[in-house]
Order: structure tokens, then C-alpha cells, then sequence
């Protein structure tokens, strides 16, 4: 038998070919930084054999802005609006965790009713978040905006009580070491009772329009699945932590701000799908608005700042204090060196973090799914660059 | 139709469809080689309308248009590394090119030279119906035979297309064996021989 | 006394405007008085196409106005609002800025196949309205095979799709073009299955005559073939690329599918086309379903056109509605949905008309009394076909429903998991399942 | 509520299976970087530490050392630990990684390795996260300026704004990092002439 | 001028001739198919031209035969598209050059 050197050649590439996945090749996809699904400058690097995922490589910093870097130069309450624009998403949260871990520091007691103010607003701000992460996610599974809307609908209406009590409307800068700005308006509560009043039929609206939605299920059920205890490894915390079914909430099991005190229970879901987290996220909203009503109907009067120096010196120390933010575990560590400004400012955050596991998520699945699982971890990739 | 609209369509479609294939020929690309080809077989269907074949017509666009182009070009689009040229060969450009001329030749010849007989004046109508009932009543086993033909084609297309993994593998093996001048077994490859202790190998 | 007769009778028909063909039989009749006969026969085309271009341009322009208005009102939105009266120009400038935009070219696209789709999908655009009839009369070409020249035009759209993804250069684009290709080749099937149901109900492939034996039998074709019609929605707003099945196109996943690189009025022309498409698509199906043209009678009073009209507004409105509630299926549900759901429903449902067809004709059926029995056999089997379609085909993932429970003061890791899952009570709620 | 998990408790677990590996300092259970994966394996596993979750993990910059801070947490317990491992090389800093046993300490290395260049020893991936490869420097670290790569505090200006960085035509645009088809970083520009792109 | 059965007749043979050389000349696999398509049109024309001008019954029978054709064009190219893609996979070519080699 004699072969040619071009018949060689032919068939070393051949062999090639065949030992490297049956001869067709994976095509790369970039999607982002500029793409309609990432939510922001987040490029997800996918490579595909046909539609189906092989490899899923993301590349983040679009929207690195070095805020651990500057907070080094800012005294304690000059970090607040940095907080801000970490998740610009949930602000009252992220002022929130933030002042906790401040305080933990300074070791200042928080009146009772700033207390409340701050469980009010981080509930509102959980109510918003959910509504924008729920229509988001919908439009990822591809649906034409219209339950966004719907939903915006609501986001809207919490905005506008945020602008009625600090006058920004997404990033707040709202609490403060000791409390919060400013005292609630009088026109804040009976706007929130009516918002209160409205939420359960807007909710039984959407639970419509989506939960028995076959195409829906079809999208999202058994898809971006994890297990429990790959959950826990890979650090996920929030509504895709508890998707996967670990009951693990920082209001019950660390409880601060006096979340004690109110009645409200965590949903978890079964299978830790995309639509498990969808569902989580729509139960909570539920328990939301059920704390809202306990703190509304029994808000302490009193003081609601705390008497703090503006230029706060605390001692030598450090402080680890977190919060369950409607993304997951927001945790902020400070370090101090006993100037007025934290000596190591560091967020925790739950975005991020989520994101870990999100090759795991998507391997196998087709693009589409890749997409929606990404929509499903709801990432702000403010928090995730910082 | 009259005469001159008549004219303008059988001259502008001849010139469509010869001159899609003649570029066909000149195309190096062969993607564009097949949108080529659907501008010949567009006047093709065209000169069908021209010859009141509607139904033909209509088939054609179909068919060809609508079908094999695109399955053409999905082979190309699965083909990604055979180059995508669609030049001719040199050596047999040639002798291609005496052959076909030769044939030209002869067709013209018999085209021009041979007696048609009586020519009809007027087309046949509903030739959709027409043809329907040929096929069932007098065509009713070439039909059958057709219909057949296309389901073999169509598991043969399947059956030929696909590979599995498996089947990769031992094709790279043989060709590999093939290579390296060795006896090839597939049982080798399908089933490999069990290393002697895997668990251990596994711990350590 | 001639001359005068001559006059009103070509008045009196000029003024019918049940019939728009009387205006056009008025020009060809009086340029074939002065004129070589060739020149009538072009003059009438041009006509024809022409009143096609007309009426479809400024339609385009309103529709563009309504699906954004209805979209706006589905979302609790106002919609365009500021440009003209209550935002009815905002098209008109939507259009001017497209034509103004620049028009960009990725370097790498293929230059020729590249520039050419933008103008070739206009083609079968324009060609598939030629065989839509407005009234008894009133289509640009009646032709006798009518239903195979819809189906062959809007196949060759697939070609032109490839083309203007191929060529990009793109892999959103090719990606998008692949699957256009794929699914509007599986989604064909079903369709042409669908029609020929009605071929075979009906015996004519005019689709002219199809109205007309829907008008003779005081029928309509939805009562009788209920899942057909179905189906032909379905596979028409997949081949439309509308959600819940515009993979092709699908703004979440790639972006825009085929037309990414296209910029300025190409893009501009491919989202007309689409537009124009969805129109011409509800029109068909508002002509094989629902009686086109006729009315039981009505058409004998209102122009026929208007008829149509609305009818197609109907079903176009039905196709803004499902577009904006429905999320979108993945490319491998949409192909197991046509393959294994939708193929075999239009499948039994030719062989169901093949059997009544025969009943019908070669046993000599009354229609009157048979036609109300078939429809209720085949609205009944049409319901079993959906049960046993939504039983079998089902993917098993979703037999199980989705279960959301409470954790209540199980607060914790893996441990607590279990014991909350292990809980017999009744989970909070859940949804989906058998 | 969750406590604190007891650090003297932990240090005794630990130094049970690894003698020497791990002291309390100031109240912080403080590790040997030289074995800390397998001491964290050991508070991982531990039947009553079971500090299974990797809540936080960073850095600090104490100028003379770095410090390496997690926070690992056990959900079913409720308790939380710090633990701490101190580098006292600040050229070239290194410590094991611990995505062996935490897959979420993927990103969280990363970042510390991004912003401190710490070099974690077993990481799969370990890459810039949020700079640029060739970044000058480690930004969090506190001698960031002194640092060879000619960092200056301030607003430096845009790339194209200095004038030995002018990109090759002008008028040209950065095609690059926002075109789908490139899965290279940033690298080249597309030159432009007029509006045609040449 | 009438345009008859004649010009259809040459106008068919050019075609075919233009197919015939692609199919012989072509390197590719693909384009010697697109050549064996032209002349399997051609030949259609030709038929469909009699079909049109024949005053005796083949006018009829003509037709059908196209219709059969263009059937089996269609398996055709589907069976030949398979194999060339088969005979890529296995030579990374789909050149009929460089697949003279009747094995694997």
C-alpha cells in the first residue's frame, strides 16, 4: 500500500478533526459588552458547538470605578454615596450594610424608630429590586417587555416614596452612621398604605400572566440547575441560594434592625432552577410587603438619628457587618487604623459572587439558556465591578 | 399575450437564466455560484410561465428556490474547511471544454434541423388538475415508485450525514493505524481493554 | 342615445366601489381603443402594482403606529405621543431618520451578497400580495394555483435570509440565519400540510375559489378545521419570526439575528418587509379561515375589500396580542413542537378532510346537514388531538410541578434543606405540573 | 442569631490534626500560610466547626504584610469564623488557594489577585479580573504609587489625548472590544476615511 | 419573428452545455452538482417546450415527467449533498481532485 504525501496530509488533518469533536467546530460568541441581555458592560465569552454551550468565560471591569480604593480617602460619612453607585440598584440596601458595619466600628446605638425607617426602606428597596429583576428576567426568556412594564409599574411607585423622603430616586444616600437623613415626610405613610393596599392584586395580576405560562416553564424549568451543595460551595447566597432549596436568610438567621420583631417567613424553592429563583423572588416580594405593613403599623416614635460626630475617629479595629440585600449576602468589612478614614474598605458582593457558579449553570444547555440563566443570578454589574 | 410583451419576457428571462449559469461557470466563490444558480433557475421558472406551465413553474420556484439552493448551502456552510473556491480544474477544463462543444454542436443541429410537425396555437388550460389526474390514473406507479424513491432518499440522506462519536472515533483510529502501517481492530477502540488496576491508578 | 348609455354604464360601474377591478377595466378598455394591445396588458400590471405599492406604503407607516400603540396600551404605557397628532407621525419621522442614518458596512462582509438582500426581500414581499383577493374579482393574478405560489414565494424569503446573514459576517447574524433557514424550512411543512387540507376540503388551489366555496357552502373554515387554523397561526408567526417564535431575530439571545450589520434604511427595508409580511400573512389567514372577502351577505352591501380588511385587522391584532404576553420558545422546543406536535395534528387532519371530501361527493352527502356534524366531529377531535398532544409530548420535566415552600423556623445549610423538603404539608404554592 | 465561632476552639481543632498550624491573635484565629488549605479543610469538615461556606474572602495592606481575611460561615450552625493568614513578603506575595475546597473562592482570588497581587498557588484561572493585563501595578496595595509603572495620582487623560498614544489615522474608531466576532481583547482600531471604513 | 419551439429548443441546449461543462470542469463537489442541476433543467425546459407546442397527447405526459424530475432532482442533490459532506469528514476536502481514492 502506498500513499501519497497529499493523501497524508489529508488524513492527518482528518484524524484531526475526528479526535476533536466529531469535525464541526465550536464557533466563539462574545456576548457583551454590548449586548441587550448582560444587564450593563458584561461580556460573557461563549463557545458553542452548534447552539449548545461548551465553555462559558466571563469577562468583567467594564464598570470599574476603584471605590475601595477611594473610600481609603474619604472619612465614614463621606463613603455613604459611594454605596450608592455599588448597587445602584438597591442603594437603601448597600447604605444600609454599609452604616451597619460603621457602626459596628464606632459601637453607636440606633434609635428604634430610625431602626424601623431602615427595615422600611430596605423592604421597599427589595420590593423594587425583585420587580426589576422578575421583568428582566421574563424579557430574557423573551417575552416583549410587557411584564417588565408591568412591574415597573410598581418600581415606580417605590421610587417615588424614596424621592418624597430623600429626593433621589435611585441612588439615595439615604441612612446614615446612627440612623437615617432625614424623618419620614407626613406624606410618606398614607402613600405607602395605598401602595400597600394595591400590591396584592398587581401581584395576583402578574401571578396570572406568568406562573401557569406554559412557555414560560419551558424556559426556565430545569434549566441553570444547581444542587444544594454546589450552591453552598460556591458561595451563592439570596434567591439563588435559596432556590436550591437551603432555607438561609441573613434577616432570620442574623437578624438586624430589629428584623426580630416582625413576622415573615422564607421561601425556598425545590430544584434550584431558573424558575425556582423566579419564584423565590416572586414569594418574597409577597413577604416584603407583609413586613412593610408590621413596620407601618407599628412605628416607634422617637429620635431617628443618633448623636455622631461628623468626623467620626473609631478605634483601631475592624468590622464585618452584612445584610441580606435582595441580591444575596452584602457584606461590607472596614478596617480601621483610628483615623477618620476606614484603613480597607471592602463590599462583599452577592452579584459577583453569584456568578461563580455560573459556567457550572450553563454548560451543556443551548445559548438561550445561557441567557436566561444569566437573567436568572440577577447581577448588577455596578456591584460586580465596583 | 401580445407579441411584443411576449418578446420582452422570453428574451430578458433567456438572458437571466444564461447568464446566471455562464456566471455560475465564471464564480470563483461558491457561495455566489449558488445564488447564481437561483437566478438561472428563476428564469427557468419564468420561461415556464411564458410556456403557460404554471404548475411547472410554480414547482420550480419551490423546489429549487426555495429548497435545494438552500440545502446547497447549508452543506457549504457544514463544509467549513474545504475551501470554499469553486474554480475549474485546469486539466479537465480542457477536454471538458471539446466535449461540451461537440454536444453543442450536435444539439443545435438537431434543434434547428429536425421536422417538429404541427405546432399547437393554444396552451393547455388547468394544467394543475390535468397533471393531478395523470399522476393517479395513468402515472399511478412511477408516482408510487417516486414517492418511494423519496423516502429512501431522505433516510439515505440521514444515514449518510450522520456520525457519532463513536464512529469518529474509530475512523480516526483506522486512519491512524492506516498511517502507522498497523493491523486495525474497531473492537479496540469501541470497547478499550481494560488497564490492569484502574481503582488503584484512580486513589493514587 | 348610444353614446349616453356607453357613458353610465361605465359610470355606474366606475363609482361601484364594491369593485375596485372597475376602475382598472375602465383604463385597459380605453387604452385598448387607441393603444396596441401590449401596452393595456402592461398598463394593467403596473396597475396593479402600483395600488399594491400605494395602498401597503402607507399602511405600513399607520401599522407601524398601531402595533407600537397597542404594544404601549398592553404595557400601561401612552406610546408615541409627541410627534403629530397623538403621535401619528411618529413613523413618518422614524422613517426620515432611517433614510438620513448612515449606512455601514463591516469590512470583512461579502460586498455584493451584502447589499443585495435588502433589495431582494422585497420581491416575494411584494409578489405574495399579488394572489390576495380583495372581492370576487379583485386579485392583481388569480392564478389556479394560487396556494402553491404563496407557498413557493414565501419560501424563497429563506434564501435572501441566508444571504444577509452569510454575508455579514457576523455570528449573531449567522447564527440568526441559521435557524430562519431551519425553522422556516421545518415550519413549512405544517403549513403546506394545513393548506392542503383546505385544497383538499374545497378541490381547488385557487385561493379565490377557496373563498368561493366557503361563500357557497355558507361556511367558514375555522369552524371546520379549528386545530388547522391553529396550526397555520402558529406556523405562520413562526415563519413571520414573531414571538413566540422569533428565535431568528431574538433581541435577548442574538441580538438581531440576520439583520445586525444592516444599518440605516436596509434595516429599514428589512423591518418594512417584515411588517408588510405580518399584513399579508393575517390576510391570508383571515382568506382561508375566516371567509376572506365574504360575510354570509354582507358582502353584497359593503365592499368586499372592507370586509377583508377588517377580518385581517382581526387576526392582526390577534398577532400584536400573542407577541406582546408570550416569552419565546428555544430553537430545539420550537423544532420538536413543529415535528412532533404540529406535523402530525395537521397530518390527521388531511386525512380527516380526505375521508369527508369522499363522504361528501362520491357518497352525496346533504352539505347542509353534513357540514354543521362534520364540524362538530372534527372541533371535538381537534380538542382530543391538544389533550393528547399536551399529555405526550410534553418534555418531563415539566409533568413535575414547581413546588415553592416555606421554610418557617427552619433557618440554616443542608441540614435545614432537608428537613423543609422532607415536610409533608402542603408547599406554600405551586404551579405547572399534570 | 448567628455568634461568633470560638477562635481559641478552632486554633485547638486545628493544631489537633496539623500541630503548629494555626494561633490566636488579638481574638482572630490566625493560620500558617503553608498549610492552609489543609487547616481550612479541617474547620470545613470539623463535625461541630462545619464552616462550610465561604462568605467573604479579601485582603488588607498593613504596609509591613499583607493579611488575608476570610470569613467562613456554617449555615446549619450559625456561627461564623475569621480566620487570617498574614504574608510577610510584600514583593511577591503568595499563598495556596483554597478553590480546592471553595469553588466560590474562584472570583474572590481573582480579585484579591487583581488589586493586591497576591499570587494564589493552585488557581486555575488566576487572571486580572477588573485591569487590563499589563496593568502597572496593584492598585489596593498602599505603596500603589511608588510602584514601577509611572502611576500618578489624578486624571491621567484618555490614551488618545497623549500624543504618543495617537491612534494610527485620525479620526479612526476603536473596533475592537465591542465587536462580537473578536474574542481578543482590545488590540487594534479600524481606520476610518470619511465614513467608509477602510 | 415568432418565438417557437426552436428557440426554446436552443436556448434548452445552451443551458444544458453550460451545465455539462460546469459538471465536467468543476472542482468542487458542490459545483459539479450545481452543473448536474443546470442540465436536469435544461432538459425540463425542452420538455415543457414540447409539452407547449406538441399537438399530439405527449403534450400532457411531458409535464408529468418534469414533475418526476424535478422529484427526483430533489433526492438527488439531497443524497449527493450527504455524501460530499461524508466524504469531507473523512478527507477534509470535498475537491473530486483529491478524492479519486474509492475507500474510507
Amino acid at each position: 500500500m502506498t500513499t501519497s504525501d497529499d493523501t497524508r496530509l489529508a488524513m492527518q488533518g482528518t484524524i484531526e478533526a475526528l479526535t476533536s469533536g466529531g469535525g464541526s467546530e465550536p464557533v466563539v460568541v462574545n456576548l457583551g459588552p454590548q449586548h441587550p441581555s448582560t444587564h450593563g458592560v458584561f461580556r460573557l465569552k461563549v463557545t458553542l458547538d452548534g447552539e449548545i454551550v461548551q465553555d462559558a468565560e466571563m469577562r468583567i471591569g467594564y464598570l470599574h470605578r476603584s471605590m475601595e480604593k477611594l473610600a481609603e480617602e474619604r472619612t465614614y460619612t463621606q463613603n455613604i454615596p459611594f454605596t450608592d453607585r455599588i448597587d445602584y440598584l438597591a442603594a437603601m440596601s448597600n447604605n444600609l450594610a454599609y452604616c451597619l458595619a460603621a457602626e459596628e466600628l464606632l459601637g453607636i446605638e440606633v434609635p428604634a424608630r430610625a431602626q424601623a425607617i431602615r427595615v422600611m426602606f430596605a423592604e421597599l428597596q427589595r420590593v423594587a429590586s425583585h420587580a426589576m429583576a422578575n421583568g428582566t428576567f421574563i424579557n430574557d426568556c423573551g417575552a416583549w417587555h410587557t411584564p417588565l412594564f408591568h412591574m415597573f409599574r410598581d418600581r415606580e411607585r417605590v421610587l417615588d416614596m424614596f424621592e418624597m423622603t430623600c429626593g433621589a430616586r435611585l441612588t439615595t444616600n439615604y441612612m446614615r452612621i446612627g440612623g437615617v437623613a432625614f424623618d419620614l415626610p407626613d406624606e410618606l405613610l398614607p402613600t405607602l398604605e395605598r401602595f400597600l393596599d394595591d400590591m396584592p392584586e398587581n401581584i395576583a395580576n402578574y401571578e396570572a400572566l406568568l406562573l401557569e405560562n406554559e412557555i414560560l416553564h419551558a424556559r426556565a424549568r430545569g434549566v441553570g440547575v444547581i444542587s444544594p451543595e454546589m450552591a453552598i460551595n460556591s458561595s451563592l447566597s439570596g434567591p439563588v441560594l435559596r432556590a436550591t432549596g437551603v432555607p438561609w436568610d441573613l434577616r432570620k438567621a442574623s437578624p438586624y434592625c430589629g428584623y426580630e420583631q416582625y413576622e415573615f417567613d422564607v421561601p425556598v424553592g425545590e430544584r434550584g432552577d431558573c424558575f425556582d429563583r423566579f419564584l423565590v423572588r416572586m414569594a418574597e416580594v409577597k413577604q416584603s410587603l407583609h413586613i412593610l405593613r408590621q413596620v407601618v403599623d407599628a412605628l416607634p416614635e422617637g429620635p431617628y438619628l443618633a448623636d455622631v460626630p461628623l468626623h467620626a475617629r473609631p478605634e483601631p479595629g475592624e468590622a464585618y457587618a452584612r445584610v441580606e440585600s435582595p441580591r444575596g449576602e452584602l457584606g461590607f468589612y472596614l478596617v480601621s487604623d483610628g483615623g477618620p478614614a476606614p484603613y480597607r474598605f471592602h463590599c462583599r458582593p452577592p452579584s459577583l459572587i453569584n456568578l461563580s457558579a455560573l459556567k457550572e449553570m450553563s454548560l451543556g444547555g443551548t445559548l438561550a439558556d445561557a441567557i436566561v440563566t444569566l437573567g436568572s443570578i440577577d447581577i448588577v454589574v455596578g456591584e460586580i465591578d465596583r | 399575450m401580445s407579441d411584443f410583451g411576449f418578446h420582452l419576457a422570453f428574451w430578458s428571462l433567456a438572458a437571466m437564466t444564461i447568464g446566471g449559469a455562464s456566471m455560475i461557470m465564471v464564480s470563483r466563490n461558491l457561495i455566489h455560484a449558488v445564488v447564481w444558480l437561483v437566478l438561472s433557475m428563476l428564469g427557468v421558472a419564468g420561461l415556464y410561465l411564458t410556456l403557460s406551465a404554471d404548475f411547472i413553474a410554480v414547482v420550480q420556484v419551490l423546489i429549487y428556490v426555495g429548497a435545494i439552493s438552500v440545502l446547497m448551502l447549508f452543506a457549504i456552510m457544514l463544509t467549513p474547511r474545504a475551501e470554499r473556491d469553486n474554480s475549474s480544474s485546469l486539466k479537465t477544463a480542457g477536454p471538458a471544454g471539446v466535449v461540451v462543444i461537440m454536444v453543442m454542436i450536435a444539439t443545435f443541429w438537431v434543434a434547428i434541423d429536425t421536422d417538429w410537425g404541427s405546432v399547437r396555437e393554444v396552451a393547455l388550460t388547468d394544467q394543475a388538475r390535468l397533471i393531478g389526474e395523470s399522476l393517479i390514473k395513468h402515472y399511478i406507479l412511477p408516482f408510487e415508485i417516486g414517492a418511494v424513491l423519496l423516502t429512501a432518499a431522505l433516510v439515505g440522506a440521514i444515514a449518510l450525514a450522520r456520525e457519532d462519536d463513536e464512529d469518529a472515533a474509530v475512523h480516526a483510529a483506522s486512519l491512524q493505524a492506516e498511517l502507522d502501517g498497523l493491523e486495525f481492530d474497531p473492537v479496540d477502540v469501541v470497547d478499550p481493554p481494560i488497564p490492569a488496576e484502574p481503582e488503584s491508578e484512580a486513589r493514587s | 342615445m348610444m353614446e349616453i348609455a356607453g357613458l353610465s354604464g361605465i359610470l355606474g360601474a366606475w363609482y361601484d366601489f364594491r369593485d375596485l377591478n372597475n376602475l382598472q377595466r375602465l383604463i385597459t378598455e380605453w387604452i385598448a381603443d387607441w393603444g396596441p394591445d401590449w401596452l393595456a396588458s402592461i398598463v394593467t400590471g403596473l396597475l396593479g402594482a402600483l395600488g399594491i405599492l400605494g395602498v401597503i406604503g402607507p399602511t405600513l407607516l399607520v401599522l407601524i403606529w398601531v402595533e407600537r400603540k397597542v404594544i404601549a396600551r398592553f404595557q400601561q404605557r401612552y406610546g408615541p405621543n409627541r410627534v403629530g397628532p397623538k403621535g401619528l407621525l411618529q413613523p413618518v419621522a422614524d422613517a426620515v431618520k432611517l433614510i438620513l442614518k448612515e449606512q455601514l458596512a463591516p469590512r470583512a462582509a461579502d460586498k455584493l451578497i451584502f447589499f443585495l438582500p435588502p433589495v431582494l426581500i422585497f420581491i416575494p414581499g411584494i409578489l405574495i400580495w399579488g394572489v390576495l383577493p380583495f372581492g370576487p374579482r379583485m386579485s392583481v393574478a388569480d392564478l389556479n394555483v394560487g396556494v402553491l405560489f404563496l407557498l413557493a414565494v414565501s419560501g424563497t424569503a429563506v434564501l435572501v435570509i441566508f444571504m444577509a446573514g452569510w454575508s455579514s459576517n457576523n455570528k449573531y447574524a449567522l447564527l440568526g440565519a441559521m435557524r430562519a433557514v431551519a425553522m422556516s424550512i421545518s415550519y413549512e411543512v405544517p403549513m403546506v400540510l394545513a393548506l392542503l387540507t383546505l385544497v383538499v376540503f374545497s378541490g381547488t388551489m385557487s385561493i379565490n375559489g377557496i373563498v368561493e366555496w366557503q361563500q357557497q357552502e355558507d361556511v367558514i373554515f375555522i369552524l371546520l378545521f379549528p386545530l388547522t387554523a391553529l396550526v397555520f397561526f402558529f406556523a405562520a408567526s413562526a415563519e413571520l419570526n414573531r414571538t413566540p417564535a422569533d428565535i431568528s431575530e431574538a433581541e435577548s439571545e442574538i441580538v438581531a439575528g440576520y439583520h445586525t450589520e444592516y444599518s440605516g434604511m436596509r434595516f429599514g427595508l428589512f423591518y418594512a418587509v417584515e411588517l408588510g409580511n405580518t399584513l399579508v400573512v393575517s390576510g391570508f389567514i383571515a382568506t382561508f379561515f375566516l371567509g376572506g372577502w365574504w360575510l354570509w351577505g354582507l358582502d353584497e352591501w359593503v365592499p368586499s375589500w372592507i370586509i377583508l380588511l377588517a377580518k385581517t385587522g382581526a387576526v392582526y391584532f390577534l398577532l400584536i396580542w400573542t407577541r406582546g404576553t408570550l416569552p419565546r420558545l428555544r430553537v430545539d422546543q420550537l423544532m420538536s413542537l413543529c415535528w412532533k406536535a404540529l406535523v402530525p395534528a395537521t397530518l390527521l387532519f388531511v386525512v380527516v378532510a380526505f375521508v369527508e371530501r369522499t363522504l361528501l361527493i362520491s357518497e352525496g352527502w346533504d352539505t347542509t346537514i353534513a357540514l354543521p356534524i362534520m364540524a362538530v366531529i372534527n372541533i371535538g377531535l381537534s380538542l382530543g388531538a391538544i389533550m393528547l398532544f399536551a399529555r405526550v409530548a410534553r418534555p418531563a420535566d415539566l409533568r413535575r410541578p414547581a413546588r415553592i415552600r416555606m421554610a418557617g423556623a427552619e433557618i440554616g445549610g443542608l441540614r435545614a434543606a432537608r428537613s423543609v423538603a422532607a415536610r409533608s404539608e402542603e408547599p406554600q404554592f405551586q404551579v405547572g405540573g399534570d | 442569631m448567628t455568634t461568633r465561632y470560638d477562635a481559641e476552639a478552632a486554633a485547638a481543632l486545628v493544631n489537633d490534626a496539623i500541630s503548629g498550624a494555626a494561633c490566636v491573635d488579638g481574638g482572630d484565629l490566625y493560620l500558617d500560610s503553608t498549610c492552609l488549605v489543609d487547616a481550612v479543610r479541617v474547620l470545613r469538615d470539623g463535625g461541630d466547626s462545619d464552616l462550610v461556606f465561604l462568605c467573604n474572602l479579601t485582603a488588607v495592606d498593613y504596609e509591613r504584610h499583607f493579611e488575608v481575611v476570610y470569613h467562613l460561615q456554617s449555615l446549619d450552625l450559625n456561627h461564623i469564623l475569621t480566620v487570617k493568614a498574614r504574608l510577610h513578603d510584600h514583593e511577591d506575595p503568595a499563598l495556596p488557594s483554597l478553590t480546592g475546597l471553595f469553588h466560590g473562592a474562584h472570583l474572590q482570588e481573582r480579585e484579591v489577585y487583581d488589586l493586591f497581587g497576591i499570587r494564589f498557588e493552585g488557581h486555575p484561572n488566576l487572571q486580572r479580573m477588573f485591569l487590563w493585563d499589563g496593568f502597572p501595578g496593584y492598585p489596593l496595595r498602599k505603596d500603589f504609587l511608588q510602584m514601577p509603572g509611572d502611576v500618578r495620582a489624578g486624571l491621567p487623560g484618555f490614551p488618545h489625548e497623549r500624543e504618543e498614544n495617537a491612534w494610527p489615522v485620525p479620526g479612526s474608531v476603536p473596533q475592537r472590544p465591542y465587536h462580537p466576532n473578536d474574542p481578543a481583547p482590545p488590540s487594534d482600531v479600524a481606520a476610518v476615511e470619511g465614513e467608509e471604513a477602510s | 419573428m415568432i418565438i417557437g419551439l426552436e428557440h426554446y429548443l436552443i436556448l434548452g441546449a445552451i443551458l444544458f452545455c453550460i451545465g455539462f461543462f460546469i459538471a465536467l470542469s468543476k472542482k468542487n463537489a458542490i459545483g459539479v452538482l450545481i452543473g448536474v442541476e443546470l442540465m436536469l433543467n435544461a432538459v425540463n425546459l425542452t420538455l415543457v417546450a414540447f409539452s407547449r407546442f406538441s399537438t399530439t397527447e405527449i403534450a400532457l405526459s411531458t409535464q408529468v415527467f418534469v414533475v418526476f424530475i424535478i422529484a427526483v432532482a430533489a433526492a438527488e442533490v439531497a443524497v449527493g449533498l450527504a455524501l460530499a459532506l461524508v466524504v469531507y469528514r473523512n478527507r477534509q476536502t470535498i475537491s473530486v481532485d483529491r478524492t479519486t481514492l474509492l475507500k474510507g
